[in-house]
């Protein structure tokens, strides 16, 4: 057994949309009124059982969402946790840099040091727990001031902030011993994946 | 990651005055080999005084390759500045070729994209999970990471900016690119030649971006030169290297 | 033909994440090597196509990735309300050959290849996600290099960077004493950076 057409569009449609999407909605872009659409999605949801697919089609009231089935759950955050191993970009270490130097620091204050948009990378440090929002700043537009946590104290072995090493000597060089981790091999070599934007 | 959003600018006659010059160029079958100065210059000339005149904005870009372009050609009325003129000129043109190269892998570029902007991924689903980093980093890390931010990095040898003047005057082979072409070659074999990696080099400006890598490789001690300078030894990966110290210590 | 029990879980971990997963990070949760995870990827997109699901399986570089298929982007636009599919501009895409054809490579590398400031440019390429950060260049100044993401090669249809279009035939004919070269092609017959990454 296989989709017709008019499922397959279906299908397609609630992949791509992720959220639960209103029947309603569907049925306007397909040309279908809601009780059809609902005959439709009642055949996705027996074929998905009989395919043995680890998907099904859940109800939300008006709307219709494609999930993973529950067993699977398990599985599912074990790999996608793995991406707690991935170690920090250069990109996402300069942010955490300038954050834990100059907090509270808005966004716009990381991206004039930087010179480069960061917004990405502020939010997947936020996710990773390195540094959170510390409030707003009473500043034009209010901006959301972050900070950086405990976590953030523990993944660099540190007890307190007071500990962070000095880079105080403006115009001198930069501390010595250097393992040329950000150099060439920062760039060229060994990127390390395209974690950025997570 | 979000599905690109792409939004359509109305954009310019022309992405800028290279682009304007290749198109008086095909417009006036100029010789791209053999440009002759004063024609270009003075097609150049009337279309900057026609935006002028109907009050459009010139870019400074524009001003800029104009005032070059009279620089060309004010060297060439100068029998004694030949040399100069010659330069300037193969400067221009190798600029105008790599432009061209750029124009043309966009264009196919653009062919592809067809069907790609059509396909769809899935937002990630949302399941509860603890996505706090567990990795542990020395301190150091994070001074080092501030330079590094700030742009001030450490150096071990503080170059020479005239080292980057010809790149900087006919970019044509990026030096990164050549970093990567070499250490691809050592991590399959650990040696190799230098005088080869010449040998196989198309262009002066290729050669020069050879060079370069290999001075920035030495520099961050990836390789070092062995036999009377004429053999490029690999130092080992980086994460090897760092490996192998450890295991020294232990 | 169903799916194995393996390659269910595969299944739902690529339906979950959304984003690119690579084959080693699924590997480790399932407890595969990468040969097997690649054979169980060629089973389910094999599967996909038997099934005729509106679906396929997209491998970019190292990852997997699980995608509608282009017949449908019309529904599936029109149901969520996308707007239409519109061209990149042409700096966007002479910015985007630059980068691909020399990644990794600054945005001065760019600007003087195309003779006029291309900064902002680079910024909507990174807000698209087409482009992303790869660290800095041991150069004067520091300057960041940027490199093409797998969403770049998932909107270009490629597997990986190999698969770029050659250009090395584009352009005129030099003269034969010349010994004028252009980048591109350079570039083009070397395979791109990204991957020396590992």
């Amino acid at each position: 057994m296989q989709l017709s057409e008019t499922q397959n569009k279906l299908f397609a449609i609630l992949f791509a949309a992720g959220e639960p999407l209103e029947a309603a909605r569907m049925g306007e872009a397909l040309g279908l009124g809601r009780e059809e659409v609902s005959t439709y999605a009642a055949g996705i949801s027996a074929w998905l059982r009989e395919a043995e697919l680890p998907l099904e089609l859940r109800r939300l009231e008006d709307s219709y969402q494609l999930c993973t089935l529950p067993a699977y759950a398990g599985e599912i955050r074990r790999a996608l946790e793995l991406r707690r191993n991935t170690p920090l970009t250069s990109a996402a270490l300069e942010v955490l840099a300038i954050i834990a130097y100059n907090q509270p620091v808005t966004r716009g204050f990381v991206e004039q040091v930087r010179g480069v948009d960061s917004s990405s990378v502020v939010t997947s440090l936020v996710e990773k727990g390195l540094v959170e929002e510390a409030g707003r700043l009473e500043l034009p537009g209010r901006p959301i001031a972050y900070r950086t946590t405990p976590v953030f104290l523990r993944c660099f072995g540190l007890e307190s902030l007071e500990e962070l090493p000095d880079v105080s000597g403006e115009g001198e060089e930069p501390p010595p011993e250097d393992d040329g981790q950000m150099t060439l091999e920062g760039a060229a070599a060994e990127p390390p994946a395209a974690e950025t934007a997570e | 990651m979000e599905e690109p959003q792409l939004s359509f600018r109305v954009s310019d006659e022309y992405e800028g005055p290279l682009d304007l010059i290749l198109a008086l160029i095909t417009k006036h079958q100029l010789n791209i080999w053999d440009i002759e100065i004063s024609s270009l210059l003075e097609q150049y000339m009337a279309y900057i005084r026609a935006r002028q005149e109907q009050d459009l904005e010139v870019a400074s870009e524009f001003l800029e390759m104009a005032s070059r372009l009279v620089y060309i050609k004010t060297v060439s009325l100068l029998p004694k500045y030949e040399d100069e003129k010659e330069k300037a000129k193969a400067e221009l043109v190798g600029q105008l070729l790599e432009y061209q190269a750029c124009k043309a892998a966009a264009a196919l570029l653009g062919d592809r994209a067809g069907d790609g902007f059509g396909v769809f991924p899935r937002p990630p689903e949302d399941i509860p999970m603890d996505r706090t980093y567990q990795l542990r980093h020395p301190p150091a890390l994070l001074a080092r990471s501030y330079w590094e931010a700030m742009g001030r990095g450490k150096r071990r040898l503080p170059p020479q900016p005239e080292v980057f003047t010809p790149l900087v005057a006919a970019p044509v082979v990026s030096v990164s690119s050549r970093i990567v072409h070499i250490l691809r070659r050592l991590y399959k074999k650990a040696a190799m030649s230098l005088p080869g990696l010449f040998l196989q080099s198309r262009s002066r400006s290729e050669a020069v971006a050879t060079f370069m890598a290999v001075l920035e490789l030495m520099k961050a001690r990836r390789i070092r030169l062995a036999d009377g300078d004429s053999t490029i030894l690999f130092l080992g990966r980086e994460k090897e290297r760092k490996e192998a110290a450890a295991h020294a210590a232990k």
